[in-house]
């Protein structure tokens, strides 16, 4: 069982990783700061997902799961909310240009 | 190598690359944007260095509530920079700052590779009294008891910051409220974070402040986080920035430094003198001092980033 | 080479870094970013002692660790001054320089908002 | 807008006391799932949730948004699904060596009126695959950046809104 635990976090994680990288390639790739935005957000998101249902079989109790999954809906709050004034601002100063 | 040893390597490098950036960047906001990362690289660092209660200051303060600061700072002196490209120092001026940098930093790396054997530490001598403090987080102690005269002047040199940004606001404006954000219609997305986050920052801020007195945490961390709900609050319009002369905003900004300084009195009826509490209300007095403080901290650090009054005052 | 190490010659170099940007950036917030790094990297060094100073079941001195939560506070009020001051010489000057021929050029100008 | 710190006048105080005991009891949920269960941390706790509510309930009071359980719960679930798309959507075109891409604008109008409920839907589909609200034009339209405009993106969108409606609107 534990084995079966750890391989399953094993997985997981390096899933997200793998999405982390992909958002990064994204940002460094992508033409124009909005779809950057879309690399940044999106891939990141998932990644954090990932990591996070990867460490919930490691968490010693129902109280430590839920702070994980606390952490990653605060992050997609921040990450959604951010995300749209940034896109405001460039947006912004595209009419200024 | 072990995978830690990686780790280690891989952020010290990545905290020097951000700061080169911080220094070769083009733009003022480019450079701010860096530091805002650096701090948070910093932060990393410092729980590496298994300092956890400094890496908590410096995520919370050197990094968001002076990258909030310096923002606002970098995008209102936009127009002053392309004229100052012009004053750069010449090739000469260059080197010499480069040899004296040189010069300091191996000096430093110096002091580093050539150790003091053993080293000296004062974590022995800290860890006599804690049984006796009942406050099981040492860094804490350190600041509510051994060294409780250092913070209580901080907190003076916090409120002295404070009144000089007030001060230097046209005469006009005294009394007034400070202006923040250049910026009068909300944003929507802005308005939204502003109604859902700042009950939750309560919540946590309240906690890192509890729980500092047996963990990392404490009234700088826990108060930097409810400064910035409250700046949240009013860069999102919700609610008005107050106008400086109000009585209760003067009270909430004394009333940490004031608790401080009674009880640090009254301890001149106790055996050890100035700033020592009684045996046995230890811990109760170090939670009193410290919820207060952190109502104090929320305020100045909150009112410092606001800056000067930059409005009339209101009949 | 142990981590607290790693993080020394780190915090050397910040404070070589931040030396130098202090010196050579005209604008003056850029001066003020550049001396952030520099207290950073002193701060680090305080980090470093604190870590070998590891004792009495403590993963570091707490000590130091206590006066670097202090020096940051006190860094950002320092910065939170330097930055006011800053912005109402602009205010009052409509520029933001250092520099004395550039000032007494806008002041003749009328300058200011 | 800017008014003082004072509780929200509820037109209907079972409404008032009904948002405040949902919410308290959420704070609750939160400081147990930071500071564990301990009898000892009654008193901060008891603060805590008390600002907080109090809070709360000062910067969206209840009755502002309609809430619907069923509808939350439908929302709840669709979301993962959606977040594991939109990351594998983005990553794929950031990994393929000949980055598709066809970044673009398609404005979109809502059926929610102006007011949170949409900016609530905006921060959702701003984590939807390919779509990224960016503003409001002058006629009362979204402003939608697209990674690949040859997609559906309005359809989605539409659907994506249907779904929201139906657990949030402003009341």
């Amino acid at each position: 069982m534990r084995v079966l635990f750890d391989s399953f976090t094993v997985l997981a994680v390096s899933a997200g990783a793998v999405f982390f990288l992909a958002g990064t390639v994204g940002l460094l790739r992508f033409p124009d700061s909005l779809s950057r935005l879309h690399a940044l957000t999106k891939a990141d998101n998932l990644g954090l997902g990932l990591v996070v249902l990867g460490l919930l079989p490691q968490a010693t109790g129902p109280l430590v799961a839920l702070k994980l999954i606390t952490v990653w809906l605060l992050a997609q709050l921040a990450g959604a909310i951010v995300t749209q004034l940034v896109a405001r601002a460039v947006r912004r100063e595209n009419q200024e240009a | 190598m072990t995978a830690a040893m990686v780790l280690d390597v891989g952020l010290a490098l990545l905290v020097v690359a951000v700061a080169v950036w911080i220094v070769a960047a083009g733009s003022a906001f480019a450079a701010v944007v860096g530091f805002v990362s650096f701090g948070l690289l910093l932060a990393l660092a410092w729980a590496r260095l298994a300092a956890v209660d400094v890496a908590l200051t410096e995520a919370a303060i050197g990094s968001g509530v002076t990258g909030a600061l310096l923002m606002t700072a970098a995008s209102r002196l936009r127009p002053t920079e392309s004229r100052s490209a012009g004053e750069r120092p010449g090739a000469f001026l260059h080197v010499v700052a480069a040899v004296l940098a040189v010069l300091v930093s191996a000096g430093l790396a110096a002091l580093v590779l050539i150790p003091a054997s053993p080293a000296p530490s004062l974590a022995p001598a800290a860890a006599v009294h804690l049984p006796e403090l009942d406050v099981l987080n040492p860094v804490t102690a350190v600041l509510m008891a051994y060294r409780a005269v250092d913070t209580l002047l901080e907190k003076i040199v916090l409120l002295l910051a404070l009144i000089g940004v007030w001060s230097l606001a046209p005469d006009r404006f005294w009394g007034g409220a400070p202006g923040l954000w250049p910026r009068s219609r909300p944003d929507g997305e802005l308005t939204l974070l502003a109604r859902l986050l700042p009950p939750i920052g309560i919540v946590v801020g309240i906690y890192i402040l509890w729980v500092g007195a047996i963990a990392p945490g404490g009234a700088f961390q826990g108060g930097a986080i409810l400064a910035a709900m409250w700046l949240l609050i009013m860069i999102a319009g919700l609610r008005p920035v107050p106008e400086i002369h109000r009585q209760w905003l003067r009270l909430v900004l004394v009333v940490g430094p004031a608790v401080f300084l009674t009880v640090g009195f009254a301890g001149f009826f106790l055996p050890n003198g100035f700033l020592s509490y009684p045996a046995q209300f230890t811990k109760p007095l170090i939670i009193v001092i410290e919820v207060v403080l952190t109502l104090s901290i929320a305020a100045i650090l909150g009112l410092l980033v606001a800056g000067p009054p930059e409005r009339e005052r209101q009949r | 080479m142990n981590a607290a190490t790693l993080y020394g010659l780190c915090s050397a170099a910040l404070v070589g870094l931040g030396l130098f940007g202090a010196i050579v950036h005209p604008q003056p917030l850029r001066k003020i970013l550049a001396f952030n790094l520099l207290g950073g990297g002193v701060f680090l060094q305080f980090g470093v002692i604190a870590r070998r100073g590891a004792a009495a079941g403590m993963g570091g001195d707490p000590v130091p660790q206590a006066m670097v939560i202090t020096g940051i506070v006190v860094a950002f009020s320092a910065t939170a001054l330097a930055v006011t001051l800053l912005l109402r010489l602009y205010q009052v000057s409509g520029s933001a320089t250092l520099s004395i021929e550039t000032q007494s050029s806008s002041e003749s100008d009328g300058g200011g908002r | 807008m800017a008014t003082s710190w004072r509780m929200p006048m509820a037109t209907d105080s079972r409404n008032l006391l009904a948002g405040a005991t949902t919410r308290a009891a959420g704070f609750c949920v939160l400081w147990l799932v930071l500071a564990g269960y301990s009898l000892g941390d009654l008193p901060a706790a008891a603060v805590a949730v008390a600002g907080a509510t109090f809070v709360s309930l000062c910067l969206l009071p209840p009755g502002r948004w309609r809430v619907s359980p069923l509808g939350v719960a439908r929302l709840a679930l669709r979301f993962p699904g959606q977040a594991v798309m939109a990351g594998v959507d983005v990553a794929r075109r950031a990994l393929d060596p000949r980055l598709p891409l066809r970044p673009g604008f398609v404005t979109y109008a809502p059926r929610l009126p102006p007011g949170s409920a949409r900016d609530g839907f905006c921060a959702l589909a701003s984590l939807m695959p390919g779509t990224l609200p960016v503003g409001t034009n002058e006629d009362g339209t979204l402003l939608v950046h697209c990674l690949d405009i040859g997609q559906p993106a309005a359809a989605q969108l539409a659907a994506e809104e249907a779904v929201f409606m139906r657990a949030v609107r402003d009341g």
